[in-house]
C-alpha cells in the first residue's frame, strides 16, 4: 500500500499480535503511530498457516471434507458445505432437496453463531463488557441447538459428499422454533445498545470509513463490504435452497464502523428468520445420494460466509486425490481494506476497526 | 469452470486486467498449479453478473507478473503464491519476500526443552515408548531406524551413547524397550534386542572410533569390573580421565562373565566387546583386591566408585540346609563359568527360587546331565521374576516349575529328601505390591534330591576396609541417583546397591555415577547427545503399510539339541529379517 | 498450606496463546469466562500479559512461527507457570499433524501439564483441566 | 497522653487497605451480577495480591520496585493525612506524587503498551487533579478551610450545599478506579487495546504493591466522598457506598471513551457542574467569594 510508506518524523512503532487479549487469535499488525494516530500498517500473518490446500491434495477426497470443516472453527460448516457443493459438482451427484434446506438451515445457524460471537466480541473492543457478556449468553442458545443436533457445541459435522449425514425429527424442529423465538427476543432487548447508545456511536460513527468505490477496488466481501454500501451477497447465487427463500442483502451506506456493526446485527435478524422460513418449507424426503465416482474436472464454488465470499476452487483428476483445491476465504479478501481503513485512526481505534471485519486468521492462513 | 480466456504473455495479460477492472470487476484470487517446471496460475475476478477467469502459463524461473498497479488488494493472494509455490512475483508493492506465510527459519531454530533429555516432563511424546521403559534410555527409535536404512556402524554407535556393551546386551538383556513397544499388545513387539544384536554381529571390527577427551591428569579407580563398572570405567576414560579397574578375578566381566550360563552368552562375544570397550577408552586393568578404600586415595586416586557386586546367596534359613548336596546357585554357575569344571549333579536336582539366577542354573543342570529338574518357588508363575522367554526355554528342555511350595527343612542322606509345605497367596500385598505367600496348614510333602541348588537372592560381600555406610540389608547406601555414597569422592552402583538387578541396570548407573564423578572432578557431566529433529522421520499415512509386515523370528536350537551341550541357543537375525524387522517400527517418537 | 499456596489456588490468571487452532478451541475458551460457565467464580481472569500469568492456555498445533512466539511467550512468564494445551491439535497436531507448515503438538515447543481433549473441547473440560493446572501447581510448589 | 481519636485513625489507616480490597472484592461480585455471571468471592482480590506476592517478579528496570514501593506509600501518606486532619490541598498533591510514581514506572519501559499507559495515566492526572483540586476550593468556599478537621466540624452537612462537587468527586472515581467509560490507561481484565496498559510491566510483588495501592487510593477517594455529610461518619460512608455502586453501574452501562474523550468530558463537565454550584451558593447566599 502506499499510504504505509509516508515518511514521517518521529514515530513509534507498535507491534499488536500475536498474543492480543482483543484478538483471540494471532496475526501481528505493526503499526507506526504518530502523535497518537496510525500512520503506517504491515500485517504479518502465518502464525496459523498449517497448509490445509496442500494436505487436501495428499488425502482421499473424501476425508477432506473433515478436514475442510476445520480450516475455521466458527463457520466450520460451510467451509464443508462448500467443499461437498464442489465435489458434487465434479461427480454429478444431486443433492435431495430436504437436505437442500437442512444445510441452509445449517449454515445460517453458523452464520448466527458467529455474528453474536462477533457482536460480542466487538463489544469487548471497545470496552462494553457487560453487553459482551450478555450477547455470550444468548449466542448459547445457538450452541445447545447445535448440541442437540450432533451433540458437539462447535463442529457440527453435518454435512457430507451427497447431502447430510443427519435428519431433523419433529422435536428437533420444534426445539430449533422454540429457540429462534427466544432468540429473536433476547437480540431486540439488546439491539437499541448498538442502535441508540450514544456512547456506542461515539466508538463507531465515522471511524475506519471504507468509501464504495475504495471497497470495490480493494475486494471487500461480506459484511465489510455490504457496510459500503454494495449488494453483494452470494446467497443470491441460489446455492442450496437460497433460490427458493425470499430475502434481500442487508445494506448500510456510511462505510464506518458503526455500520458494518448494523450489517451484522440486522442480518442476525435475517438469519433468524431464514432458518424459521426453511424450517416451514422443508419438504420432506431422503437426505442423502451417495455415489461413488471421483472427481474429475474444475469447478468454482462460491458461498456467503458470515464474513463474507468463501472462494473454493476444486480440481480433481478421475483418482481419489484430488489435483488442486484452492480456499480463498473472505478475511483474506479483507485485508487489503483492513490495511487501508486503518490509517489515520487514533490508537484507541484500532481494536474496533480490526473488529470491524471480523479477521478470522484461521481461515486466512489456512 | 465458466467463462475463461488462456493468456500467454505478459503484457497482453496485464491489459485485460486493466480493462477488467474499467468494467468494476472485482479481483477475488490466484490459483496456482504446479505443472513441473511450467506454473498455471488462474485469476479470478467478478464483474457483479459473472465470473471472469484469466489464464496465465508461465516457466517457473520467470515468476509471475504483479497485478498490484492495477489492483493493488491483489497483493495479498501475490504474496500468498510466493510462499507456496517459491516463485517470484515481480513488482510487487508490498513484498514480504516469501515470508507472509511460512517462515524461513527451520524448526530447529525452535529450541527444544532441555526436559527432552533428562527424562522429565513431558516425556509423552518426545522418547517413544521403548525408549522409556529402557532403564537406561538407549535411543532405541534411532538405532531401529538406523538399521533399517542400513547404517548398521551408525545403530551400534547409537547404543554405545548409553550403553557399551549392544552384543552382550542383544543377548541378555530382558529387553523392556521390547514390552514398550505399542505393538507389544498384539503380541508382536519390534523385537529391539535382536536388533542390537545384530547390529553388533553384523560388524567385523566391535572396536569403534572414539575421539577421547583430552587428558585430565585426574585418576579414577574402579572396583569392580562388572557391567556397572565397566560402563563408569568406559565413560570415564573417554572423558580423559585416567582409569583403573581393580577386579579381583583378573578377568573382567563380573555377574556376566560368571552367572550367565554360556549357552546366553558365548564365551568370545563377551571377551571380545569388553576388550574393545578397554581399548577404545583406555582402561587399565589391575588385578587384585581392594582393602580399603582410603588406601585408593592415599595411591593418588581422585575418586572412587564401588560396584563389586553381591556375590553372597542368601540362605534358606532352614534345618539342614548345611547338608553335603545342597549349593549355591552362584557356586554351581561359576563353576562352569569361570574355572570351566564340570560338578556333579546326579540325576534329579531341586531349584529353589524364581529368579533369572535359578531358571540358568535348572538349565545348567540339564545341561550337566540331570534327568528331573524342578523349579521350585513359593509363590504363583505371575509372581515369578524371571523373564518369561527364559522360563519357556527352560520348558522346553524339560525343566518342570512347581509353584506355590517352600521348603521347611532338608534331610541329609543320599538323596536329600526336602520336605516342603504348599503355600497360598494372601490378599495383602507386600511392598513390591506382589501378593504374599502364607503356609497351607498340613500340606506338607517331601521330594528327595540328589542336588538342591539355593537361588533366592544375593547379598553384598563388603570387605570390612571399606567403611562405607550400608542399609538395614547390608547393601551400600547411597544419597542419591547417581549413587554417591556416604564418603566424599565415593560413588557405587550396580549390584552392590539396593538389590541384584540386571545388566542395563547396572549400565544405567554406571553411566550415572560416571557423569556425577566427571562433575565431581572438575567436568562437565558426559555429554548428552543433540537430538537431531532431522533423524525423526514421519510415518506413513497408511497405518496398514507397517501393520502389513511380518515379523521375524529368530532361529533357535532344538531343545534336543541344545541339552547336550553349551551352545548358544539363540539364533540371531539375518540381514533381510533384520531390515524388515525394523521397519516395522510405528516411530511413535516422531509424533503421536 | 502456605498462605500463598492457597492464595495461587485460588487466583490461577491465564494467558491464552493460540498457535495455530481452528478456532473452535479459543471460542470455547472465551465461552467458558462468560455466563453460563464463568469461570471467575473460580478467580479465573483472562490477563492477556505474560509477566503477570500463571497458566498458559495454549491451542492448536505448533507451527515454526508461532512456536517462536509461544516460546518467547512461555519465557516472559515467571514461576510458577503452569501449561495448558487445550484440544487435540494441542496435545498432538490433531487432524492437521501431518500438513507441511505444522509439527505437532504444542508439547513439542514447551513443557505442557495438562492436555485436554476434545475437538474442539468444550467449556467444562477446559475448566476442569485449568482445575487439573492448579493441582500441578500445588505439587510444584510441594504443597 | 494518646487520644482517643488518635488511636481511632491509627486503626483506620491500617484497616484502610483491607476495606479497599474487600471494596474491590464486593465490586467485582455486583460487576458479575450485573453481567448474569456468579463472579469470584469477595476475597478475590486478596487472593491475588498474595499470589501476586508470592511470584517470581520480571523486574525490567532498577527503578521499578522503588517506585512501586513509592505508589503504595504516597497513597497511604495521603489516606493518613486525611484521617489525622491534614489539608485537602496537600492530600490532593501527595495523591498525584503517588500517581506520578506509577506513570514513572510505566513510562520507563520499553514496551510500547506500557508506555502508551503511561501516557494515557497522564491524561487521566489531567483530568482528575483539577477537578480535585476545584473540589477542594469549593469546600474551601463553603466553610472556609482546607484543614479536614475544620470541614468536618463545619455546623451543615455539605451535600444539600454542594451536590456539583459531590458528582465531581463520582466522576474523579470513575477515573480512579479505572471504569468504564474512562477505562483507557489500564484494565483489571484482559479487554484494554493496551492490553494492561500501566501495569504492563509490572509482575510479581510489584504488581502486588501496586494493586494495593490502588485499593488505598480508592479508600481515599471514597473517604474524601464521606466528607460531603460530616460529621455524621456513616451517612457519609452510606453516601460514598452509593456513589460507587453508581460507578459500578456506569462501568456496565457505557464501553470505553477515548482519553481525548475523556479529558474533554471530564473538564467540560466538572468545570460546568463546580461553577454552577458556586454560582448557586452566591446566589442564594450561602458563601460568599
Amino acid at each position: 500500500m502506499n499510504e504505509t510508506e509516508q515518511p514521517v518524523e518521529v514515530n513509534t512503532v507498535i507491534p499488536f499480535g500475536p498474543q492480543h487479549p482483543v484478538l483471540p487469535e494471532p496475526i501481528q499488525l505493526r503499526f507506526t503511530i504518530h502523535q497518537d494516530k496510525v500512520v503506517g500498517v504491515v500485517p504479518n500473518i502465518g502464525y496459523i498457516h498449517r497448509g490445509i490446500e496442500k494436505a487436501c491434495e495428499l488425502n482421499d477426497y473424501k476425508k477432506n471434507v473433515s478436514l475442510c470443516e476445520r480450516v475455521c472453527g466458527i463457520c466450520n460448516f460451510m467451509h464443508a458445505m462448500a467443499y461437498c457443493e464442489a465435489v458434487e459438482e465434479l461427480t454429478d451427484t444431486e443433492v435431495p432437496d430436504r437436505a437442500k434446506y437442512l444445510r441452509v438451515v445449517w449454515s445460517e445457524l453458523s452464520r448466527l453463531q458467529s455474528h453474536l460471537l462477533w457482536l460480542g466480541l466487538f463489544a469487548d473492543s471497545i470496552g462494553f463488557e457487560s453487553l459482551f457478556m450478555h450477547i455470550w449468553r444468548d449466542r448459547e442458545i445457538v450452541l445447545s441447538l447445535n448440541e442437540k443436533t450432533s451433540g458437539h457445541r462447535i463442529h457440527l459435522s453435518t454435512c457430507a459428499i451427497g447431502g447430510v449425514n443427519k435428519d431433523m425429527d419433529k422435536g428437533l424442529i420444534s426445539e430449533y422454533k422454540s429457540g429462534m423465538e427466544l432468540l429473536e427476543r433476547r437480540i431486540r432487548e439488546l439491539a437499541p445498545v448498538f442502535y441508540k447508545d450514544r456512547s456506542v456511536k461515539d466508538r463507531t460513527v465515522g471511524k475506519g470509513v471504507l468509501p464504495k468505490k475504495r471497497a470495490m477496488l480493494l475486494g471487500a466481501v461480506g459484511p465489510t463490504a455490504r457496510g459500503s454500501g454494495i449488494p453483494q451477497d452470494m446467497r443470491r447465487l441460489g446455492y442450496e435452497a437460497y433460490s427458493n427463500l425470499d430475502f434481500e442483502p442487508v445494506v448500510h451506506d456510511e462505510g464506518d464502523v458503526h455500520a458494518r456493526l448494523l450489517v451484522r446485527l440486522e442480518e442476525v435478524f435475517q438469519s433468524i428468520r431464514l432458518i424459521k422460513e426453511c424450517l416451514e418449507k422443508m419438504p420432506e424426503g431422503p437426505v442423502m445420494n451417495k455415489n461413488r465416482r471421483f472427481p474429475n474436472g474444475a469447478t468454482v464454488v462460491r458461498i456467503e460466509q458470515p464474513r463474507g465470499e468463501l472462494f473454493y476452487n476444486v480440481m480433481g483428476n478421475g483418482t481419489k486425490r484430488l489435483r488442486r483445491c484452492r480456499i480463498r476465504t473472505p478475511t483474506l479478501a479483507n485485508i487489503p481494506a483492513l490495511v487501508d481503513i486503518l490509517v489515520g485512526y487514533d490508537v484507541s481505534d484500532i481494536a474496533p476497526i480490526v473488529m470491524s471485519v471480523d479477521p478470522c486468521i484461521s481461515c486466512t492462513e489456512r | 469452470m465458466t467463462a475463461q480466456r488462456i493468456v500467454s504473455d505478459g503484457g497482453v495479460f496485464l491489459e485485460k486486467v486493466r480493462e477488467l477492472r474499467e468494467r468494476d470487476a472485482r479481483f477475488i484470487t490466484i490459483t496456482v498449479i504446479d505443472c513441473g517446471d511450467r506454473i498455471e496460475a488462474v485469476y479470478h475476478f467478478d464483474t457483479g453478473s459473472e465470473l471472469v477467469n484469466l489464464r496465465l502459463e508461465v516457466p517457473k524461473e520467470e515468476g509471475l507478473p504483479s497485478i498490484t498497479s492495477v489492483y493493488s488488494a491483489a497483493f495479498v493472494a501475490e504474496n500468498e503464491v510466493q510462499d507456496q509455490y517459491k516463485i517470484k512475483v515481480s513488482g510487487l508493492s508490498l513484498d514480504l519476500k516469501g515470508r507472509m506465510l511460512k517462515s524461513d527459519a527451520p524448526v530447529l531454530a525452535v529450541s527444544i526443552p532441555s526436559a527432552l533429555e533428562g527424562g522429565t516432563q513431558p516425556t509423552g511424546r518426545k522418547l517413544g515408548r521403548c525408549r522409556e521403559s529402557c532403564p537406561a534410555m538407549v535411543n532405541v527409535p534411532k538405532y531401529v531406524r538406523q538399521i533399517a536404512a542400513g547404517d548398521i556402524e551408525g545403530a551400534y554407535n547409537t547404543i554405545l551413547e548409553r550403553a557399551p556393551f549392544p552384543a552382550i546386551l542383544g543377548r541378555v538383556c530382558f529387553a523392556a524397550c521390547e514390552r514398550g513397544c505399542r505393538q507389544y499388545r498384539d503380541e508382536r513387539p519390534v523385537r529391539c534386542r535382536l536388533l542390537k544384536r545384530y547390529a553388533a554381529d553384523s560388524l567385523v571390527q566391535l572396536k569403534q572410533r572414539r575421539e577421547r577427551a583430552k587428558p585430565t591428569g585426574k585418576r579414577v579407580a574402579v572396583v569392580g569390573g562388572g557391567p556397572a563398572g565397566l560402563t563408569a570405567a568406559y565413560y570415564l576414560g573417554l572423558l580423559g580421565h585416567e582409569v583403573t579397574v581393580f577386579e579381583k578375578r583378573g578377568v573382567c566381566g563380573g555377574a556376566m562373565l560368571a552367572y550367565i550360563p554360556r549357552f546366553r552368552l558365548p564365551q568370545n562375544v563377551l571377551d571380545a566387546e569388553i576388550a574393545a570397550r578397554i581399548e577404545e577408552a583406555g582402561i587399565r586393568v589391575e588385578a587384585r583386591e581392594v582393602e580399603s578404600l582410603e588406601n585408593l586415595f592415599r595411591q593418588g586416586f581422585d575418586a572412587v566408585f564401588v560396584a563389586i557386586g553381591a556375590q553372597k546367596g542368601l540362605k534358606l534359613m532352614i534345618e539342614g540346609e548345611d547338608s553335603p548336596g545342597v549349593y549355591d546357585v552362584m557356586e554351581i554357575l561359576s563353576e562352569i563359568n569361570v574355572y570351566g569344571r564340570r560338578p556333579e549333579v546326579g540325576k534329579i536336582v531341586a531349584v529353589i527360587g524364581g529368579g533369572d539366577g535359578a531358571v540358568d542354573a535348572a538349565r545348567v543342570c540339564r545341561r550337566l546331565g540331570a534327568e528331573s529338574v524342578t523349579v521350585f518357588y513359593r509363590r504363583s508363575r505371575e509372581e515369578m521374576p524371571a523373564s518369561l522367554d527364559q522360563v519357556e526355554a527352560a520348558m522346553a528342555e524339560g525343566v518342570d516349575f512347581m509353584c506355590l511350595a517352600s521348603p521347611v527343612r532338608i534331610i541329609p542322606g543320599k538323596p536329600l529328601k526336602v520336605v516342603f509345605q504348599k503355600m497360598q497367596l494372601a490378599q495383602e500385598k507386600d511392598e513390591k505390591g506382589r501378593r504374599k505367600p502364607v503356609p497351607l496348614p498340613g500340606s506338607e510333602f517331601t521330594i528327595e534330591a540328589d542336588t538342591v541348588i539355593r537361588a533366592i537372592g544375593q547379598r553384598v560381600d563388603l570387605p570390612k576396609g571399606f567403611n562405607l555406610e550400608v542399609d538395614e540389608r547390608g547393601f551400600v547406601a547411597t544419597k542419591d541417583k547417581a549413587g554417591a555414597t556416604s564418603m566424599k569422592g565415593v560413588w557405587a552402583g550396580g549390584d552392590a546397591v539396593v538389590r541384584p538387578k540386571s545388566v542395563i541396570e547396572g549400565i544405567k548407573e554406571g553411566r550415572a555415577a560416571a557423569s556425577a564423578i566427571d562433575k565431581y572432578l572438575g567436568g562437565s557431566g558426559i555429554p548428552e547427545p543433540v537430538v537431531d529433529e532431522s533423524e525423526l522421520v514421519p510415518r506413513p499415512h497408511d497405518a496398514s503399510e507397517i501393520l502389513g509386515i511380518e515379523p521375524a523370528t529368530p532361529k533357535c536350537l532344538e531343545p534336543t539339541v541344545r541339552i547336550k551341550g553349551f551352545d548358544e541357543v539363540e539364533g540371531g537375525f539375518e540381514r533381510d529379517d533384520a531390515t524388515r524387522e525394523a521397519s516395522r517400527c510405528w516411530r511413535c517418537d516422531w509424533n503421536e | 498450606m502456605r498462605l500463598v499456596t492457597r492464595a495461587r489456588l485460588k487466583s490461577p490468571w491465564i494467558l491464552h496463546f493460540d498457535c495455530g487452532s481452528c478456532n473452535g478451541c479459543d471460542i470455547e475458551i472465551l465461552a467458558a469466562l462468560t455466563p453460563k460457565f464463568d469461570a471467575e467464580r473460580l478467580g479465573v481472569v483472562n490477563i492477556g500479559d505474560p509477566k503477570q500469568a500463571d497458566v498458559i492456555v495454549v491451542t492448536g498445533p505448533a507451527n515454526p512461527r508461532s512456536a517462536r512466539a509461544l516460546r518467547s511467550l512461555y519465557e516472559q512468564t515467571p514461576d510458577p507457570k503452569v501449561v495448558v494445551a487445550v484440544g487435540a491439535c494441542a496435545a498432538t497436531g490433531g487432524v492437521f499433524r501431518n500438513c507441511e507448515n505444522v509439527f505437532g503438538g504444542v508439547d513439542k515447543v514447551i513443557p505442557v501439564d495438562v492436555y485436554v481433549p476434545g475437538c474442539a473441547a468444550r467449556p467444562e473440560q477446559i475448566i476442569d483441566g485449568l482445575l487439573l493446572a492448579l493441582r500441578k501447581l500445588k505439587e510444584k510448589d510441594g504443597g | 497522653m494518646v487520644s482517643m481519636e488518635t488511636v481511632f485513625s491509627a486503626v483506620a489507616l491500617v484497616a484502610a487497605p483491607f476495606a479497599g480490597g474487600l471494596l474491590m472484592g464486593v465490586d467485582r461480585k455486583i460487576t458479575a451480577r450485573m453481567q448474569s455471571r456468579m463472579g469470584p468471592p469477595v476475597l478475590q482480590p486478596f487472593y491475588d495480591v498474595l499470589k501476586l506476592w508470592g511470584k517470581s517478579p520480571v523486574i525490567t528496570s532498577r527503578l521499578q520496585p522503588i517506585l512501586a514501593f513509592g505508589y503504595l506509600g504516597f497513597s497511604f501518606l495521603s489516606v493518613a493525612l486525611l484521617l489525622f486532619g491534614g489539608d485537602l490541598l496537600s492530600i490532593v498533591f501527595t495523591a498525584a506524587l503517588a500517581e506520578v510514581c506509577i506513570v514513572t514506572v510505566s513510562m520507563s519501559a520499553k514496551s510500547p503498551y506500557s508506555y502508551l499507559g503511561g501516557r494515557r495515566e497522564l491524561f487521566c492526572m489531567l483530568s482528575t487533579e483539577p477537578l480535585m483540586i476545584l473540589s477542594a476550593l469549593s469546600i474551601y468556599i463553603v466553610t472556609r478551610s482546607f484543614i479536614v478537621e475544620n470541614v468536618l466540624t463545619f455546623e451543615e452537612p455539605l451535600l444539600p450545599l454542594l451536590p456539583g462537587a459531590f458528582i465531581v468527586t463520582g466522576i474523579v472515581l470513575l477515573i480512579e478506579m479505572r471504569k468504564s467509560p474512562f477505562d483507557v490507561s489500564a484494565s483489571s481484565h484482559a479487554h484494554q487495546e493496551i492490553v494492561r496498559g500501566v501495569y504492563t510491566e509490572l509482575s510479581g510483588y510489584t504488581m502486588a504493591l501496586v494493586e494495593v495501592g490502588h485499593w488505598i487510593r480508592t479508600v481515599l477517594v471514597l473517604s474524601i466522598a464521606s466528607i460531603f455529610w460530616a460529621p455524621n461518619i456513616l451517612v457519609g460512608w452510606g453516601l460514598a457506598l452509593a456513589l460507587l455502586f453508581m460507578v459500578i453501574l456506569a462501568d456496565n452501562a457505557f464501553p470505553r471513551l477515548s482519553w481525548q474523550r475523556m479529558v474533554k468530558t471530564s473538564w467540560a463537565l466538572g468545570f460546568a457542574l463546580i461553577a454552577a454550584n458556586v454560582l448557586l451558593l452566591v446566589v442564594t447566599g450561602g458563601a460568599t467569594i
